[in-house]
């Protein structure tokens, strides 16, 4: 029992960092119909530059902010630079340009700060609380934990409660009909992948602390893992993100604790794979799905 | 001094022209319907105005305004709107965010409230379905909303392509009925497209006939409704 | 020319080929046609389907593992050897192709790929969980060369024979069922799937056995893979080569077999040209720079191609075809949609 | 349009058969990679991807001590050419890079390929082709099998004979720790838990846990272990996976004593993961094995220290520096051994006569029957920031554990070897 409470314990952080990346890569689905195949690469980036910043300041908070500008930046400047170029309604061009991405950035990040792990210090202490004797959440744990929800409450509230928000879920969803409604639809497009990559960005900065050090790959599981998370919960659904993300950490965590580590990635291929049987687009699927 | 003014317009998705050539002029505050078999380049007409369709040649202005270069949301956001053919509806967002999408670059907040207010009360059966999600209306409902939400933003030209389209004759006669009066009191120019011949040039004051993307006919509408020869030749009744 | 003669052609060709190229080249031409039957069959997948596959490299490795424990199992001559483990290699990748096919009818785009990613980072656990021998993977059998022709060539050439023979195998039937009436059928579930059901073509089972006929070259491009290097592990086919295996895919022109031809060459060759020149960098940098140079003119290479040339190399010769008379031997069907 | 295509068939086929000549086998002569002045050898590590940060050092320093005897004459008056291909810690490409080494650049030999699942894809095809294969960078016992490959042979103390070690030391210190292994989850971790089991009887272990190479955390494990009550774990982990359990471990308010294999025991390495200022903290008191001279201001490190100065660019100074140099001084030794006209037999033969010394604090016990290089390890003990041997020396063999008394190799000819 000790165990379980523990086992769960870690998973819910670890699920939390998992639905905040996942949510990432919904939104950008929602506002630009992509998949961002390079959002591990770009995020990683985007902590190279958090690092920087800390070390030359000493400063946590302001590293933070220079990673989720910097996330930020790179996202908006993946769109205006690349994707607007690429012909609407196929998704292809674009998952193969975001691979391009992902192989510059990753061999560029290796060519200018060699592939090193460095270390990351968390700005809070990773000592867990006991209750009763079983170690639970860290106050590390718990600023993860705040900080993706906080974010994604804010999300929620952007999407759904302001016009901003509205313009950006008319231009995903109906992209001409927008513009014929005065919407700039390539401005919300620019500030869905900013939006995306920057939370991307945040969740790797979560993560990066409670691993080896930061290096070009220290993203790229939680991007598989939260891609997977994001396909379950169906990549219309921030709800659906949340929902997986949390689910599937507390399962890796499981299997982890109580299986072995390798069984692990099988556990996410098998709940994907039941998932999407079930449910060919994923947990909580629109009814009425669209196709461009 | 004229609304809407095109010179030239030619417009081809590859191959012959789809629009040849073709110059028109609105004057302010005129009903136009623009008629035409199927093919003739009605809808690319409009397209080509709004800027969802690139043109070859010629230029377009907007209360002399040039728009020739400007994308489609900056010609809307110079009082340029187009309610598109069929079910222009976002079906993911509800009848409320579908409508106040519509004003959202032209009115603030308080504004943007009593201009929705404003459409409710234009269309009731909108206003019973405010929070309904846009995919359950009635293609009725959906035309209405189309309209509504051009509306909203009060444009100076409105362009409408097949309003009627699949919709019983009651709805159309509504809904023509509103835009007539709309025009009226605000001094609203419309360029309507219509396959409904009878129902357009009821509404219009004016008609402009397309045939093979060019003017074929441009005579007052109730002169071209009179007219069984033209009628034959270019609309097939 | 009908399919299966310009195959042959073709195939004698490239063994004559072999004859001009020392044994790290032939050793290279190998992995090449290795991939030119995975790619090929990607191609086909992606350009007449529309459905992304990024787990190519997983039915590759299951028709590698298919025929390293077939043939290491047979005992007797080395053709029925190499001929149980080629068709081991063909059912292992046929069904594994055929169950993701299964799943694939039911998903749009983006869902696809990412059961087809977490497929390929699944593979290690897979290995460390099946009897697949973890990380060191399973040894292949080494095919020496036949005593008639030791005398003539080295064994690295016998490899790149088998190889080569081994890729036109699994091609030719994938050209001849792209130009039939299955191509046809594909085509029109990727033109509208919808349109499709209405003309009588339902378009799962048309996604699904496309899936499976792309996954059957798949594994056996594993299996010339697995002769040429002994030795099938997870670690080698990885999420790395599988993306490599769409960059060639790309690279190619989606769709054209002759455009596959050139991207796995391209793929096989380029990094190891740019390593070489990295090499040539001062010491401190050329460190940094080795294979990590490649990786970044691949990516590079690739954003450039999609943005400003999207038909592929395919597209390319298409048009030096164009602008003169003669006809090179590749398939003459179109490429692009 | 057939006319062509058939003309170019029969003048590409005419072309091959005249260039059939150039890719027929034999008809050579001399050793190859060996002239009258350099001998050019090569190696596979990964230099990029993943495993690149804990390992790509270990060249750079066997380069730089061979830069150093080059710069002294060279063995034999032979320069060494070490020819370093990357293979990003991926089977495949090291298939690729070896195979260039031996065809293109046509080594004389292969020394220190890095890993065991790389080096296993290309064991075979040494063989076959019969190029010594010396000292494998990895504790495998693959790579002894002197009757199934008879010109591999082993560097690294094996992963059973590390645990078996380890297992022995923290028996003998405290009989009643409860013991706890935390492996990789490949034949590493394996062999380690099999050393411990050969110590504390199979199934005596009181938790095994598992990580694999790709893992975020360690968290679930080290939470399982702390449940179970450990006090003594041994760790058969890679560097970056040690400094991660001792931290979490540390996180959760838990320190147990940890042992740890060499492979994941490098105390420089640990500190750069840890940071300097909890390094010799959360590492005091970590039990390692080893075999190599890394003894703070030990002759070998001062003059290694010395080499990696002038040599490497004053690249930082870990154990993966003392392995590099010590993997190239014992290529030297085997070189010098192989005699003026050096061929690959001869070289092998230098190898299996059980005349090389090597540098380690332990003997070397190559021979014709066996192809493993240590049998023992010396222990090593971390305190206050420093890891030395404290004396204490076991012999693994046949499954008994033996203490024997080490017997380190003095440093002889500024560490050059000659005949």
């Amino acid at each position: 029992m000790d165990r379980f409470v523990f086992l769960a314990a870690a998973g819910l952080a670890r699920g939390a960092v998992l639905a905040l990346f996942a949510l990432s890569l919904v939104i950008v689905w929602r506002t630009a119909r992509a998949v961002n195949f390079a959002q591990a690469a770009m995020a990683a980036a985007a902590v190279y530059a958090a690092f920087a910043v800390t070390a030359a300041t000493g400063s946590y908070w302001a590293g933070l902010a220079t990673g989720l500008a910097a996330g930020a930046l790179l996202g908006a400047g993946a769109e205006r630079g690349l994707m607007r170029r690429l012909p609407a309604h196929a998704p292809l061009p674009g998952i193969i340009v975001a691979i391009g991405l992902v192989m510059v950035l990753q061999a560029g990040l290796a060519i200018a700060f060699g592939p090193e792990h460095r270390p990351m210090h968390p700005p809070f202490s990773q000592r867990p609380f006991l209750i009763g004797g079983v170690p639970v959440l860290s106050p590390y744990d718990l600023f993860t934990l705040a900080a993706a929800a906080a974010v994604m409450a804010a999300l929620a509230l952007l999407f759904n409660r302001t016009p901003l928000g509205l313009q950006l879920r008319a231009a995903a969803f109906a992209p001409e009909t927008a513009r014929l409604l005065g919407v700039r639809v390539p401005r919300m497009a620019t500030l869905g992948w900013a939006l995306s990559v920057a939370a991307a960005s945040l969740a790797a900065l979560l993560l990066v602390p409670t691993e080896l050090g930061l290096n070009p790959h220290a993203v790229d599981l939680l991007f598989v893992n939260a891609f997977a998370v994001a396909v379950i919960g169906g990549l219309d659904s921030p709800a659906g993100a949340l929902l997986a993300g949390i689910g599937t950490g507390l399962l890796v965590s499981l299997v982890t604790g109580y299986v072995s580590a390798s069984a692990a990635p099988l556990a996410v291929l098998a709940l994907m794979t039941l998932v999407l049987l079930v449910r060919p687009g994923g947990l909580l699927a629109p009814k009425e799905a669209r196709t461009a | 001094m004229s609304a809407l003014a095109c010179e030239g317009l030619t417009v081809g998705y590859g191959g012959a022209p789809v629009i040849d050539a073709l110059d028109l002029d609105i004057a302010e505050g005129a009903v136009v319907a623009l008629l035409g078999a199927n093919g003739a380049g009605k809808t690319t007409l409009l397209r080509a105005l709004t800027g969802l369709v690139p043109l070859r040649t010629g230029r377009i202005a907007l209360h002399g305004r040039d728009l020739t270069a400007e994308s489609t949301e900056d010609r809307v956001r110079s009082g340029l709107a187009l309610v598109p053919e069929g079910r222009s509806v976002v079906v993911e967002l509800t009848v409320d965010e579908n409508l106040r999408l519509g004003g959202l670059w032209r009115h603030r907040r308080k504004a943007l409230d009593a201009a929705a207010e404003d459409m409710y009360a234009l269309f009731p059966a909108l206003d019973r379905r405010r929070r309904a999600p846009g995919h359950t209306l009635s293609g009725g409902e959906r035309q209405m909303l189309a309209l509504a939400r051009a509306l909203l933003a009060r444009p100076r030209v409105l362009l409408l392509d097949e309003p009627s389209l699949g919709l019983a004759p009651k709805a159309t006669a509504q809904l023509l009925g509103v835009l007539r009066a709309t025009a009226a009191r605000t001094g609203l120019t419309v360029l309507l497209a219509e396959q409904n011949v009878t129902g357009a040039l009821s509404v219009a004051d004016r008609g402009v006939v397309l045939s093979l993307g060019a003017v074929a006919a441009d005579r007052p509408a109730a002169d071209l409704a009179a007219d069984p020869a033209l009628r034959h030749a270019y609309l097939g009744f | 020319m009908s399919t299966p003669l310009r195959a042959l052609l073709l195939t004698v060709l490239a063994i004559g080929g072999t004859f001009g190229l020392d044994p790290f080249r032939n050793y290279q031409l190998a992995t090449a046609a290795a991939c030119f039957a995975a790619v090929a069959g990607l191609t086909v997948l992606v350009g007449l389907t529309g459905q992304l596959s990024l787990g190519h490299a997983v039915l590759m490795a299951a028709g590698g593992y298919g025929f390293a424990s077939a043939a290491s199992a047979v005992d007797g001559p080395w053709p029925v050897a190499l001929l149980a483990g080629l068709v081991a290699a063909a059912a292992a990748s046929g069904a594994l192709g055929l169950l993701l096919g299964a799943a694939a009818a039911r998903l749009r785009g983006p869902y696809l790929a990412g059961l087809t990613l977490a497929l390929v980072i699944a593979l290690p656990a897979a290995a460390n969980t099946l009897p697949l021998g973890g990380d060191q993977g399973v040894r292949a059998p080494f095919l020496p060369v036949p005593e008639p022709l030791a005398a003539l060539i080295a064994v690295e050439q016998w490899h790149a024979w088998l190889a080569i023979a081994t890729a036109a195998v699994a091609v030719t039937p994938l050209v001849m069922l792209r130009n039939g009436r299955a191509g046809l059928r594909m085509r029109a579930v990727l033109d509208d799937e919808t349109a499709s059901r209405l003309s009588g073509v339902d378009p799962g089972p048309v996604k699904a056995g496309a899936f499976a006929a792309s996954a059957v070259p798949a594994g056996l491009g594993g299996a010339a893979l697995a002769i040429a290097t002994q030795q099938v592990t997870p670690g080698g086919y990885g999420l790395g080569f599988s993306l490599l295996l769409v960059v060639a895919a790309v690279a190619g022109g989606l769709g054209s077999i002759g455009g596959a031809a050139i991207g796995a060459v391209l793929v096989t060759v380029l990094p190891w040209g740019l390593d070489e020149l990295a090499a040539l960098a001062p010491d401190g940098l050329g460190r940094r720079l080795d294979g990590n140079l490649a990786v970044l003119l691949f990516g590079a290479g690739l954003i450039a191609l999609t943005t400003a040339w999207p038909g592929g190399a395919a597209r390319l010769l298409d048009r030096l075809r164009a602008a003169r008379p003669l006809r090179l031997a590749t398939p003459s069907t179109t490429t692009e949609r | 349009m057939r006319t062509p295509t058939s003309k170019a068939a029969a003048a590409l086929a005419a072309a091959a058969l005249a260039l059939a000549a150039c890719s027929t086998p034999g008809g050579d002569e001399s050793v190859p990679g060996v002239t009258d002045d350099t001998v050019t050898i090569g190696t596979h590590q990964p230099l990029t991807g993943p495993a690149a940060a804990g390992y790509s050092t270990i060249s750079a320093a066997t380069a730089a001590y061979f830069a150093y005897v080059n710069a002294n004459g060279g063995i034999n008056g032979r320069e060494i050419e070490y020819l370093v291909k990357d293979d990003a810690y991926d089977p495949a490409a090291t298939q690729t890079a070896v195979r260039e080494l031996v065809t293109e650049e046509e080594v004389f030999a292969i020394v220190n390929g890095l890993g065991t699942p790389t080096h296993s894809a290309v064991l075979d095809y040494l063989d076959q082709q019969g190029v010594p294969d010396l000292f494998v960078s990895s504790g495998s016992l693959t790579w002894n099998q002197p009757d199934v490959y008879d010109n591999t042979f082993a560097f690294n103390a094996d992963y059973v004979t590390e645990g078996a070690a380890l297992a022995q030391y923290a028996v003998e210190q405290d009989p009643g720790a409860v013991v706890c292994v935390l492996g990789q989850d490949d034949d590493y971790g394996e062999g380690v838990i099999e050393g411990v089991e050969t110590v504390v009887g199979s199934n005596e272990i009181a938790e095994v846990q598992t990580y694999s190479v790709s893992s975020e955390d360690l968290t679930a494990q080290l939470g399982a272990m702390m449940a179970a009550g450990c006090e003594v774990n041994v760790l058969g982990t890679i560097n970056g996976f040690t400094a991660m359990a001792v931290g979490t471990a540390a996180q959760m308010e838990w320190f147990p004593r940890w042992y740890v294999s060499s492979s994941g025991a490098d105390y420089p390495t640990l500190a750069g993961y840890l940071g300097e200022d909890l390094a010799p903290v959360l590492l005091q008191g970590m039990v390692s094995v080893n075999y190599l001279p890394f003894s703070p201001g030990g002759e070998w490190v001062s003059l290694f220290e010395e080499i990696n100065a002038e040599y490497n660019d004053g690249a930082p100074f870990t154990g993966n520096t003392v392995f590099g140099m010590s993997v190239g001084y014992l290529f030297c030794e085997a070189l010098a051994a192989a005699g003026d006209d050096p061929t690959r037999e001869s070289l092998v033969a230098a190898v299996e006569s059980g005349d090389l010394v090597g540098n380690g604090i332990v003997p070397l016990s190559y021979s014709g029957d066996d192809h493993a290089a240590y049998r023992a390890v010396g222990v090593t003990v971390v305190n206050e920031g420093v890891q030395d041997y404290v004396g204490a020396t076991y012999e693994v063999s046949a499954g008994r554990v033996t203490a024997i008394e080490p017997s380190p190799v003095p440093l002889e000819n500024e560490g050059i070897p000659g005949e």
